[in-house]
């Protein structure tokens, strides 16, 4: 597998990204600093980290959002490119309307750091198909604006069309309808806010973030 | 740039007062402004002064610690680069070094605890990237008032949150810390934040300018007035008037802190950077000064060339600020490009602002005139080192056993483990990022006794620790110095590392007093007995002294950090893992010490006693059997015995692991003393029933006293007539922070 | 000589319709110091700067600009502009 | 029948001379985007709620109160309050 890990000013799990595709699948993986306009070519896999680009001042992943290599990867995602945001990445990704909805401050206005309990909702993305018939996975999560939301006409949507692929067992944030993470209508652009990218082996208390990988690849072959 | 020989003072502010005058306003006493006219054959101007003052500053002269310090051993086999530097540096093998240094920001943080906080963590976190380290650990040690003081619940909010805010968006864990509350601190609270970083050993940065003809270059955030004689505050006693006196708050920037790391990284990596030195305290006087006087070079700047935040700031403004996330560094001849490149990157503020020399002098220029010149050597050779007097601290005496009032062991156990020092902080560490990097193989939450990051890419690991225990050096600072080395490398034996060495937080208040004074000496003393023993060198540390207001001082706070190495990660343990029909054995001795234990403090209000004894040869011993025992797989679960003794360690271990312990006491001593005596060097170890014996044997043979004290079995904790259901029991220990912080309790 | 900027003022606030956890919050703090009378308090930013140019009526048509675009997020926030 | 409440406005700003890392952080987003023209920029807070009472004056005197209290850290802060 081929992916690219984007890296704005203040991203810090960028490297995170990295070595969880290395380790978890052999994958290829190519750093990508936000003032490029151009993706290398033949990526299977675009990474947007977590972090805090730009400080999170102003709002989570605005200023990011705006980035040149952020037109790149519109380009992609329409091309069908996988597109994987994690906890800043979601943001992002909120932010530049690759996403649906928007991240806000988390319902106890305090930075979170646990490991959470997630149900896959929905097993027949490209991006959980290898997690079987496993019903809830762990994986660690660090933010202060986690908390999903969208107006009513949106998540109606979300949930209408099995847009929802992580929820919270319990809810830690305050997100609508326990959402932890969504894709888009076209199945190939994937935001989350826990981190698959800090639970890729059993050393760092949960392996459950590899399958993600994992399912990526095989999406790839097939 | 050409050195001038006339000095012009800058413009005088209005009501002129005498230099002997200013020289008192700004901390300096009247003997040492003697010294500084004797020097100079003149008197010193605004700035002059300004930049004697801060160098001259406890804070940046260890004046009144300095000569106790040498007592410290700072060699051993793995120091690469002992104190006097940045940060210690450790060999950790493979070519590997760790560098790690511990750092106070108490007063900042008492006056506006998040900001304080923060710009603490940012500093430590500068101390050890300028030396070419990526920081991969963070730890705090935090001590605040009593919770029912007016100031504490906004301290601890703000403090934290602080905390979190700054590391949690650099992106370095905070994995370990400890947070205890007393009435000593109503007046002074301690932030000591510690950093760990981790570089190649034949690429470490330090800050001496190795030849003249140098370019300066200055890059990071802009100037502004941010905490202009923060050094001198922090030398100062607070009192009813500190508000006035109070500089302009220094805000922190974790963004530009990151970009500073990774700019800093790239800079050196690209080969241009020859020295290098953050500006912590005291600036640009203190960056300046020591890294041309460390090369026995002279400097000279153009003020004008400073990037500045603010307009017209005066040379005295510019070289006393504090701003944060703000570099020095000198460049290999001609490679400014290089520097300039990776800035423009990286987004950050830059400028050749001065060039070194061999004038032994540091001259400063503002607007085309010479503001300072000053000859190099006195500022630090003839800097005061004080031989305070001090007298022999006051020391508890030893409480005999009978004296010791009995409580119901059931009682006491809940009381212990919900009060405030005991009590889980999770509300804390839940706002610190514990995990990014993607390395945190154990920290605040997973039930071990110290932090544990990976070598990355590698199998080794570094564990790390903070520890002191002020009650007990309060009660006899000698054996408390002692005990708080003692506890952090028991730490690190309990999760199976190898400890290596030690950073420290001196915590202290006014050296003037001659009681104080004792208690620095003989705490002192302790630790430094400790470390030879435990072969435990000091390789960095940090002093913080005058923290008293009104005349009261806190509790004698000598802080331990403390890192060590696991080569096979795979072979780390916790006392998170222990299973059901394990049996529990208990290393090391018990005879009933229960002076200035926390029994005495929570259940009945007494602070007295003397502090359990530290036998470092029992200590040596012990730790040595335990890791013999974690590197060898046979033991399943290992947890240290600190506060509260047996049972409190017990209930720990019980609580991380989710299963009952059930425990008997096979001494001859009583209940109540058996569970919460705080006898020194021992561990709760938990192994296999087929390997119990063999265990045994194997302590007997090392001559480490040794027992059976219980085993794993159902869901309850039990001992001596007490049953009481892990539900209750972390109930009981998780209650009360949050209840606390939102006003309940 | 240069003439001196303009100066705006962007104020961004949640939509009536998200929940403003930071404005709950501090309405329960004054409750709870006894400003009883206190109710919907909600919490925004304001942003304050110079501005090039001269013509307040352009500016305003720039500042909006830059809301849509970076200074609010309009699936969450609605904004105003002013220019003096 | 309850008299309709007042309004209140408390605008919450740093400090001139203390470091504004959002603003900042917008500053150069903002020149990034292509808008040069702009500078200095400062972030602010902006509560804006209901107040039980009748009189505007007594009701500046209960906002500082807040603000001293709670709404903005005065080592840092300034701030202004405004009644409608
Ligand atoms: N300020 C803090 N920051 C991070 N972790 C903390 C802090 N205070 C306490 N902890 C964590 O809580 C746990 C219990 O602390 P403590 O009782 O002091 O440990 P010990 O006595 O084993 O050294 C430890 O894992 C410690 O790292
Ligand atoms: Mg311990």
């Amino acid at each position: 597998m081929k992916a690219a890990v984007l890296v704005f000013p203040g991203s810090n799990c960028d490297r995170d990204c990295k070595t969880a595709i290395e380790t978890s699948v052999k994958g290829k993986v190519e750093m990508v600093w936000h003032q490029e306009t151009e993706l290398p070519s033949g990526l299977d896999l675009i990474v947007i980290p977590g972090g805090f680009s730009y400080g999170d001042y102003l709002r989570c992943g605005a200023m990011a959002a705006q980035s040149p290599v952020m037109a790149a990867v519109r380009r992609e995602a329409e091309r069908g490119v996988s597109v994987l945001g994690i906890c800043n990445g979601f943001q992002i990704l909120c932010e530049s309307g690759l996403l649906p909805g928007a991240l806000l401050r988390n319902s106890g206005l305090k930075y979170v750091c646990k490991p959470i309990e997630l149900t896959i909702e929905n097993r027949a993305t490209r991006f959980t198909n290898a997690y079987g018939d496993k019903q809830t996975v762990w994986m660690t999560q660090g933010n202060g604006d986690g908390n999903f939301f969208a107006d009513a006409e949106s998540l109606k949507a979300i949930e209408d069309n099995e847009q929802v692929v992580f929820r919270y067992v319990e809810n830690p944030n305050g997100s609508m309808n326990n959402i932890a993470g969504i894709i888009n209508r076209a199945g190939n652009v994937l935001g989350m806010m826990p981190h698959p990218d800090r639970a890729f082996e059993a050393a760092l208390g949960s392996a459950d973030g590899a399958p993600m990988f994992k399912s990526l690849v095989d999406a790839v072959v097939a | 740039m050409r050195a001038m020989t006339t000095v012009t003072a800058p413009a005088p502010q209005k009501p002129e007062k005498s230099m002997a005058q200013k020289a008192a306003d700004y901390g300096l006493k009247a003997d040492e402004y003697a010294v500084i006219l004797d020097r100079l054959g003149r008197e010193p101007n605004d700035v002059e002064l300004g930049v004697f003052s801060v160098m001259w500053s406890e804070h940046c002269s260890y004046k009144s610690s300095r000569l106790h310090l040498r007592k410290f051993p700072v060699t051993g086999p793995r120091v690469i680069c002992g104190p006097g530097e940045n940060a210690g540096v450790i060999d950790i093998d493979d070519g590997q070094a760790c560098i790690f240094k511990m750092e106070s920001h108490n007063h900042p943080s008492f006056i506006e605890p998040y900001q304080g906080a923060a710009t603490g963590v940012g500093g430590i976190m500068r101390d050890v990237f300028t030396m070419g380290a990526r920081p991969v650990a963070l730890l705090n040690a935090l001590r605040f008032g009593e919770p029912g003081h007016l100031k504490t619940r906004r301290l601890v909010e703000g403090v934290v949150s602080g905390i979190g805010g700054y590391g949690n968006c650099v992106g370095v864990p905070t994995v370990a810390g400890e947070t205890n509350f007393h009435s000593g601190y109503n007046g002074n609270i301690l932030v000591n934040a510690m950093c760990v970083g981790l570089a190649d050993a034949d690429k470490i940065f330090y800050s001496a300018a190795p030849e003249p003809g140098l370019p300066v270059v200055y890059f990071g955030s802009k100037t502004g007035r941010d905490g202009i004689h923060g050094a001198t505050m922090a030398s100062v006693e607070f009192s009813e008037d500190s508000e006035e006196k109070r500089p302009t708050v220094q805000v922190g920037d974790p963004f530009a802190e990151k970009l500073l790391i990774e700019a800093t990284l790239e800079l050196m990596a690209s080969g241009a950077v020859a020295a290098i030195q953050d500006m912590g305290a005291a600036g640009l006087t203190s960056s300046s000064v020591e890294m041309a006087g460390k090369g026995g070079l002279g400097i000279i700047l153009d003020l004008d060339k400073v990037p500045q935040r603010e307009t017209h700031m005066t040379a005295y403004e510019m070289m006393l600020s504090e701003s944060q996330e703000r570099m020095l560094a000198i460049l290999k001849p001609g490679r400014e490009e290089d520097g300039y490149r990776i800035f423009k990157k990286w987004g950050l503020d830059a400028a050749v602002i001065g060039e070194t020399n061999t004038t032994g002098r540091i001259v400063l220029m503002h607007h085309g005139e010479v503001v300072c010149d000053l000859p190099l050597s006195p500022l630090s050779d003839d800097a005061p080192l004080y031989d305070r007097p001090w007298v022999e601290p006051a020391q508890e005496p030893v409480l005999p056993l009978a004296d010791v009032p009995v409580a119901n062991v059931g009682d006491a156990l809940i009381r212990i483990m919900a009060c405030p020092d005991m009590a889980s902080k999770r509300w804390l560490w839940e706002q610190y990022d514990r995990h990014v990097m993607a390395d945190t193989l154990s920290d605040s939450s997973t039930g071990h006794d110290a932090g544990m990051v990976r070598v990355h890419g590698t199998r080794k690991a570094l564990a790390v620790t903070s520890d002191c225990t002020p009650r007990y050096v309060k009660a006899n600072p000698y054996e408390g110095g002692k005990q708080a080395v003692a506890e952090a490398w028991r730490n690190l034996t309990a999760v199976g590392a190898e400890p290596i060495a030690i950073t420290d937080n001196l915590n202290f208040g006014n050296p003037e007093k001659p009681e104080i004074m004792g208690q620095i000496v003989r705490a002192i003393d302790g630790m430094a007995e400790a470390c030879r023993e435990l072969a435990f060198p000091v390789v960095s540390g940090n002093v913080s002294l005058y923290n008293e207001t009104n005349g009261i001082a806190i509790p004698p706070t000598p802080t331990v950090g403390a890192v060590g190495l696991l080569k096979d990660y795979d072979k780390r343990i916790g006392y998170n893992k222990v299973r059901l029909g394990q049996v529990i054995l208990l290393v090391g001795e018990t005879r009933g010490e229960m002076g200035s234990t926390l029994y005495l403090r929570e259940v009945f209000g007494l602070e007295i006693g003397a502090p359990p004894k530290v036998d470092l040869e029992s200590e040596k011993a012990n730790g040595v059997l335990v890791r013999r025992l974690i590197r060898t797989g046979v033991a399943r679960g290992v947890h240290d015995l600190s506060d509260g003794g047996l049972l409190c360690a017990a209930a720990e271990m019980a609580l991380a692991s989710g299963v009952g312990l059930e425990l008997k006491n096979p001494s001859d001593l009583d209940d109540h003393v058996y569970a919460f005596a705080e006898d020194q060097a021992r561990y709760l170890v938990a192994v296999d029933e087929a390997a119990a014996h063999l265990v045994i044997a194997q302590a007997a043979e090392a001559e480490v006293p040794i027992s059976v004290v219980g085993v794993a079995t159902g869901s309850d904790l039990i001992f001596a007539g007490l049953c009481v259901s892990l539900a209750t029991l972390r109930e009981t220990n998780e209650s009360w922070l949050p209840a606390y912080m939102s006003g309940k309790a | 000589m240069k003439a001196p900027p303009l100066k705006a003022k962007v104020h961004v606030f949640l939509k009536p319709g998200v929940l403003d956890v930071q404005g709950k919050a501090v309405e329960g703090a004054l409750h709870g110091l006894g400003w009883d009378g206190v109710a919907n308090v909600r919490v925004g930013k304001l942003l304050e700067f110079d501005l090039d140019g001269s013509d307040p009526e352009a500016a305003k048509g720039e500042l909006t600009a830059m809301c849509e675009k970076l200074l609010a997020n309009t699936v969450i926030e609605s904004y105003k502009v002013e220019v003096a």
